[in-house]
């Protein structure tokens, strides 16, 4: 009998308090996977941030610890330079990660600090219950935003990794999505990549990873799943922006994977 | 170690190293920008790590995270930059983590001044981040003080696993006079072993403030607290002035303030008057038994500070109205003169004889 | 031959192996599981292919492909 | 024993320097000192000064509101500082930039050129030093030597400019004892 | 109007727009981010504007900026947010601003949990920000008295010139109850002739917090002092329970925990056991005398928080010793029962007979 | 008799605190021209920095607030929000707008906030005494990179313009130099353009100013313009970065002015 | 007179609608009420309940150890307050998705199938209207036509639904009455 | 004809006009002002062309440029 698919060793057998469907499973999943085929879990930390994922360190089986709501960057800062062995990584959401966090995302990727950086865009604040966040899309109803976003008063979504990409220091940018297996597949070719570079030394690495809420989303997951198919892929489009050798073209992630 | 004629600021920056620390993350303001300057000439010369943080929010974040690694980390700032920290401190203060933190106060609020000042007691010792936390504040009245309490900063830290804040102003920090280093660590202290090194051989760690189920938040409070009461029970410090030789008017102050009131009580004992002085250098836990001792001996209590009555609330709380309390204070950068202590101590004697 | 285990418990009735399976062998069962959901199974198992898309797709990890004798990899993963 | 000085001039004379020095001194000769900048914005193209205090017991208050001595090194910080001296202490006036005459008559006045005796030394940037010389020359509070190896020190790995400058020194001390004590 | 059944937040929400605020500046955070879904559906319909800011730092100046122009403004958070606001309300304190903050606390230190504390007491009275400022902080213990003191909030902020805090917890937040809306502005106000409106036939006017003259930094200090000072005269509210019958034990509490203790008080009567209550409306000014006056015809007093006994030194203040007091807590969101403070008073009063 | 040149209305007579030959002067001249020559002195409302112009305010002669340290887009939001008949704008030094407030010039500049923004980039902290900003070269001394920024821990340093360019929201981004009188006169282009955009309802404007810090890069006034020429300009190269008409390839200011 | 009911089970299940709707009336009556639910991260996925007072007097604590009624709408609700309720309170099981008896008996036990019911009704979603019904049904704390009035208010725009959830209720207030008060 | 006023006292002796003044007209004083600085003065009035590069250049709006008769504008400002 031979084994085809099981639980990474570097995820918990612990349920996971996700909403059904939720994307931010496979997510871990993959970070989890690649934890694994690096062989860098007992060298690992994690930071988690504050949103639906602030309890990853209960799913992860290597050592965590929970960042303030956008300041994951700056504990991992923390965490990398005093112990520059270790395999230093954030997970964040999108309000954490590009709303209040913005600063502290953009000086970590531009001071090159070698850790990497799972981004989940979910286009919604998850955890405190469907407040519009900075990549929710034009027109998308959130509970800040009842009548949808207006972009003349909140402005366009924010496009993370493109706006990153402007930066000269910063190693690899990617963005994936994680809503079909075929997806799911290039997601982790860039997770693993990223964690690569980072043990290779290279500097800041970001995977931005378009996920699903259908709870937030109001819509059942294979209706959310098409949802993020046809409305965020269009504005958030997938590839590799930037890469260590410094190409900016956009990349198929599938083309990247060393 | 022969002595050294060295600023405030930068013997701070040698202590740290001194006591072991070789990560600083930090943000320039004045009037403390000496700190990172030395320290981002010196770290990399002893092997260590300097990080010009983007932000003092950044900063306070920094050092959580490096302390969760178990190793030491300084980070210094002044009042605006302290009061950016604020929530980061909670954070630390949650998850129990050991950092020092210097604060050489400036005049507020807002943007306010760049002068001495005493007017973050209160946040130091009981507001800034919000929960039921304290950070183990310390106040130097020299540059030589301000040496020695870092180091022992860092062993109180670890000791506890609580942020300690080595808090000073303008003149502390600005000010030339000669120091010594000592060593450290002094203190026995316990093994980090709560530190995220890689779950090599072990099961994975977490180090958090989350606890959503209020029991389990509540054991973390009922912990903190406990670790308050013993500092204080073990680790209350002050230091006293002139106080065997008898006196009426019991002066209580700390920091700066209290030189000056120390210059004040020789003048005054030129003049044949005998004021004793209670100086607290833990501000947090507080000397509140001491106080209450000296005053004793006193038929009244003069609270001098740089603020416009902070410190006096504690003062207030160890006296409970068995003396009358009076204050002297300046606020924004003036400093007290030494003659106005004089002045006042006078008037005060004055309303005896009434 | 690929076997296909879902972990009635572990599942969260999401719906998104059902989905992606392209032999459209799972289905979701009547039946509720320890925490109130209704959980995805197995309908045909001899038809499974072992393609794996099913687990890739789950966010809970509640499935488990394993494979008697030769396993084909349509992709790497 | 407890004396205080306070020295003053525009930013960029090397006021903060000479402070330093006499406090480097004081320390090697076993006393106490403090060195007290002026610092922050009023630095910049204002006037700064430092308060020094040389005591045989440990330093009170390093800040001074009323100096015994003072070395004003232009207009505006003899404008500030000579009204506040105590009776009996020392002015140091650097005459070059300063024209007018000392208004106070119960402290010992010492005037010397300073910036013109700094570049008559062959560097204008020494008028610090001079006016340090003449403040010890006048004052007399520490050992000649003690301040000449606080210098020395300070341009351990110049010493071109140790030599300018301790001559520079050197040249101060003598205007101020030529003067005499009795200076009013 | 008639009375509606509304959740504490949207009532608040709902008075800051009775009450003339049309200016809504904030980020979510639980347990109040109804404030902010409430206002950004609200607002829109009444001609305002709502800003979801990027964060509470952003949040806290973008207030400042709106005060500035002299129109009604409000943000709300909890804990971790209104720390990341200490240096923008230390500023707006500095500038002397009117401004409504609510803090909605959740259980600290740290990230902590979201169950009701009142654990943000000395950050929201004393600590904060730098400098000597302080917050005017009202303390609702119902969703009336939410409405009620958000109204009178902003009437407070524009006679004072001065940021005002209604401060609750997620029970207050979270609750819904009948509510009814007063009309505002009730206070007789000062004109705002300071704001920022465009320099059109005047001189152009500053709005600052920068002074760095310590003699003037000093002065708006004591410009402050003098407005808490009248503060302290005009505007200490408190209201008390069962003081008309007599009572042994005197209990202080505030928001949610008063009427945990009300109940508490009723279960005693019941038993034909007499207790008092005074709660603190205005947490500052704090009612020192009130409470010293209602200690006295008490032989102890009870402090009942959901904290680890902040609001305790407040009480210690007032009564000096005069009172042994007590003090009963839970912290991080356990909220005390009524049978426990029954309990409490039972044991306190067993003492009594020895 | 007929004046040439003479200080502008909105400049107030006030001497100012900035060192011999700072920039910073000629920046708050040519802000205050547009004022007159735009007509909005009476209607414009400024917010200064924490940096060497934080008492702008004395200087120039309309309303003014004092924001803390890298806040002033929000501050300046929150004015404009609740009066969008004024004309707001910011005025802030490269460690206020880059650093610290990087996370609230994103923002104001991604909500489209209708506010202009005159940045000034003097590659180092003018105010504390030289330390280093995200904009310092890379080798460029200053009081916290003894040795010169090393960008392999420093990152290197932050193109503002070019980074918010990778918005969709903001209308007008451009930068300009301010070291000799040719580049003065399209800076003055820039910044009138850049207010009228405000005044006719176009949202975020933002000009990069290249400035000197003669101070505390330790040279003479003159030095420092020629350190700026060769150093900063092939770093920052200067033009109009994006306009309200979207286009974004980079154009000469000159050819910009309406 | 005061009351207190915990109304419990399944986010989703709609308890804190009829948490409102009880509350709602209890204030039309003239009574003073409070609402409190429960919140934050235990709502997702897991339960979700509310705490109603209704009184005579002002409403002291709204959080309550023990209250005199529940509403069970699952089981881990029933097993967590059943054993804090009050002697003598009324306790309302759904029997359709909890199939153990009551374990307590000094209190008053209604117990209805709501889902189903809410089936037959002819809308799922509406088994809290079912429980609600019960619950006035056995406890009889209000008046139907306050709740009724609370009901048509809520649904004002959907009258459709209005006309719905009123038919589950009094299927609800019917089956309880039919158990009769006396039930143990 | 052009005439430029340096305003003696609002001059911080930068050397910015000094270095852009296309006649090479203005130099610094050897006299220090008010505020301690050695100022810049016009050398040679005649030759100024009024081309206000100088004003543009400094700092401190510490120059004023006007004009009797015709005067020609070099460039837009
Ligand atoms: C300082 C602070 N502000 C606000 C919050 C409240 N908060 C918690 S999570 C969150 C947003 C979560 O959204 P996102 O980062 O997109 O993560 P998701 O839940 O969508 O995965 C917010 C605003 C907080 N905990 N701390
Ligand atoms: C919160 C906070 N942190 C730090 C400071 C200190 N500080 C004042 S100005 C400044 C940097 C100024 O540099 P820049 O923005 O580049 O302006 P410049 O002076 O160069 O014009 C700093 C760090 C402060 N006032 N407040
Ligand atoms: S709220 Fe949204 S993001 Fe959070 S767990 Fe549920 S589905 Fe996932
Ligand atoms: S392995 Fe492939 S074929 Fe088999 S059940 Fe899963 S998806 Fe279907
Ligand atoms: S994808 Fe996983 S959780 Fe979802 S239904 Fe299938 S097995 Fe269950
Ligand atoms: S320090 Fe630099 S930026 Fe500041 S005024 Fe001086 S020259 Fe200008
Ligand atoms: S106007 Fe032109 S020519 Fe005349 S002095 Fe100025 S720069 Fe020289
Ligand atoms: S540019 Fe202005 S400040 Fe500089 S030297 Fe010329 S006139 Fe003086
Ligand atoms: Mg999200
Ligand atoms: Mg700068």
């Amino acid at each position: 009998m031979q084994t085809l698919f099981e639980r990474p060793e570097s995820l918990q057998t612990t349920r996971t308090h996700y909403c059904p469907g939720c994307t931010h499973g496979i997510i871990h999943r993959l970070v989890a996977e690649a934890l694994d085929e690096l062989g860098v879990r007992e060298n690992a930390v994690g930071v988690s941030p504050v949103g639906c994922s602030v309890l990853a360190y209960y799913y992860f089986n290597c050592d965590f610890v929970e960042a303030a709501h956008g300041r994951a960057p700056a504990v991992a800062t923390g965490i990398k330079r005093t112990r520059p062995d270790l395999t230093v990584f954030t997970y964040q959401g999108d309000g954490d990660l590009a709303s209040i966090g913005m600063a502290e995302t953009v000086h970590a990727a531009n001071r090159g600090e070698k850790i990497m950086v799972i981004f989940v865009n979910n286009a919604i604040y998850g955890m405190t219950g469907g407040q519009m966040a900075p990549t929710t899309l034009p027109g998308q109803v959130a509970s800040t935003c009842p009548s949808g976003r207006d972009v003349n008063t909140a402005g366009w979504p924010i496009r993370v990794v493109e706006l990153l990409s402007s930066l000269v220091t910063p190693a690899y940018l990617a963005r994936v999505a994680v809503h079909r297996p075929q997806y799911v597949v290039e997601a982790k070719r860039a997770i693993v990549q990223a964690f690569r570079n980072q043990i290779e030394g290279r500097c800041y690495s970001m995977v931005e990873c378009l996920s699903i809420c259908p709870t937030n989303w109001g819509m059942t997951g294979r209706d959310s799943c098409d949802w993020l198919e046809k409305n965020m892929i269009p504005y958030y489009p997938l590839g590799v922006v930037k890469t260590p050798e410094g190409s900016s073209s956009r990349a198929r992630v599938a083309t990247q994977g060393a | 170690m022969a002595k050294k004629l060295m600023k405030g600021c930068e013997a701070i920056g040698e202590a740290a190293i001194q006591a072991g620390c070789r990560h600083f993350f930090g943000y320039p303001i004045t009037p403390q920008s000496e700190v990172p300057e030395y320290l981002s000439r010196r770290l990399p010369a002893v092997g260590g790590v300097f990080v010009q943080a983007e932000s003092e929010v950044a900063a306070s974040n920094m050092i959580l995270g490096a302390a969760a690694t178990g190793t030491r980390v300084l980070t210094t700032s002044s009042s605006p930059g302290i009061s950016l920290m604020s929530e980061g401190i909670s954070y630390i203060a949650g998850c129990e983590l050991p950092v020092v933190l210097v604060n050489i106060v400036r005049g507020g609020p807002g943007l306010g001044g760049i002068l001495p000042a005493q007017s973050d007691y209160n946040q130091a010792t009981r507001g800034g981040g919000h929960g039921d936390y304290h950070l183990l504040v310390l106040a130097p009245a020299s540059v030589q003080e301000a040496a020695d309490l870092i180091g022992l900063g860092f062993d109180l830290a670890d000791k506890y696993r609580n942020p300690v804040m080595v808090i000073g102003d303008g003149m502390i920090g600005q000010m030339m006079e000669p120091v010594e280093f000592r060593k450290s660590p002094v203190l026995d202290l316990p093994p980090k072993d709560w530190a995220l090194t890689g779950a090599r051989g072990r099961k994975a760690r977490i180090i958090t403030s989350l606890f959503l189920n209020g029991e389990e938040l509540e054991a973390l409070n009922l912990r903190l607290k406990a670790k308050y009461e013993r500092m204080a029970r073990e680790d209350v410090r002050f230091s006293t002035y002139n106080v065997e030789a008898g006196y009426d008017v019991l002066i209580v102050a700390y920091g700066t303030t209290a030189r000056i009131c120390q210059t004040a009580i020789d003048l005054l004992r030129e003049k044949g008057v005998s004021v004793g002085m209670i100086r607290p250098i833990t501000l947090y836990p507080y000397p509140y038994e001491a106080v209450a001792k000296a005053a004793e001996a006193a038929r009244a209590v003069l609270t001098v500070e740089m603020s416009m009555g902070q410190m006096i609330d504690d003062v207030k709380l160890s006296v409970l109205g068995k003396r009358p309390i009076h204050f002297h204070g300046h606020a924004g950068g003036v400093i007290p003169t030494p003659d106005e202590v004089v002045e006042r101590i006078h008037s005060i004697r004055a309303g005896f004889q009434s | 031959m690929p076997k296909v285990t879902v972990d009635r418990d572990g599942c969260k009735g999401c719906e998104h192996c059902t989905a992606v399976c392209p032999q459209r062998i799972l289905a979701m069962s009547k039946e509720i599981n320890a925490k109130g959901y209704f959980f995805a199974r197995v309908t045909d198992r001899p038809r499974c292919i072992g393609c794996r898309l099913c687990a890739i797709a789950c966010p809970d990890v509640a499935i488990r492909v394993e494979c008697h004798g030769v396993a084909y990899r349509f992709f790497d993963y | 024993m407890q004396v205080e000085v306070v020295m003053a001039g525009f930013g960029g004379q090397g006021l903060m320097l000479i402070g330093k020095l006499l406090a480097e001194a004081g320390m090697e000769a076993g006393l106490e000192v403090s060195w007290l900048p002026s610092y922050g914005p009023e630095m910049r193209g204002g006037t700064a000064n430092c308060t020094v205090v040389i005591s045989d017991r440990p330093v009170g208050s390093p800040i001074v509101k009323n100096p015994r001595d003072v070395v004003a090194m232009n207009l505006p910080s003899l404008d500030k500082f000579e009204p506040v001296m105590k009776a009996g202490g020392f002015l140091v006036i650097n005459s070059a930039l300063i024209n007018r005459e000392a208004s106070r008559s119960d402290v010992h006045v010492c005037r010397v050129p300073a910036n013109e005796i700094a570049l008559q030394c062959g560097n204008a940037r020494a008028a610090n030093m001079v006016a340090l010389g003449a403040y010890i020359g006048c004052a007399g509070i520490l050992p000649i030597q003690r301040i000449e190896h606080a210098i020395q020190e300070t341009f351990e790995k110049k010493p071109e400019l140790a030599k300018l400058n301790l001559q520079a020194f050197a040249r101060g001390l003598e205007l101020a004892q030529g003067q005499g004590k009795g200076a009013q």
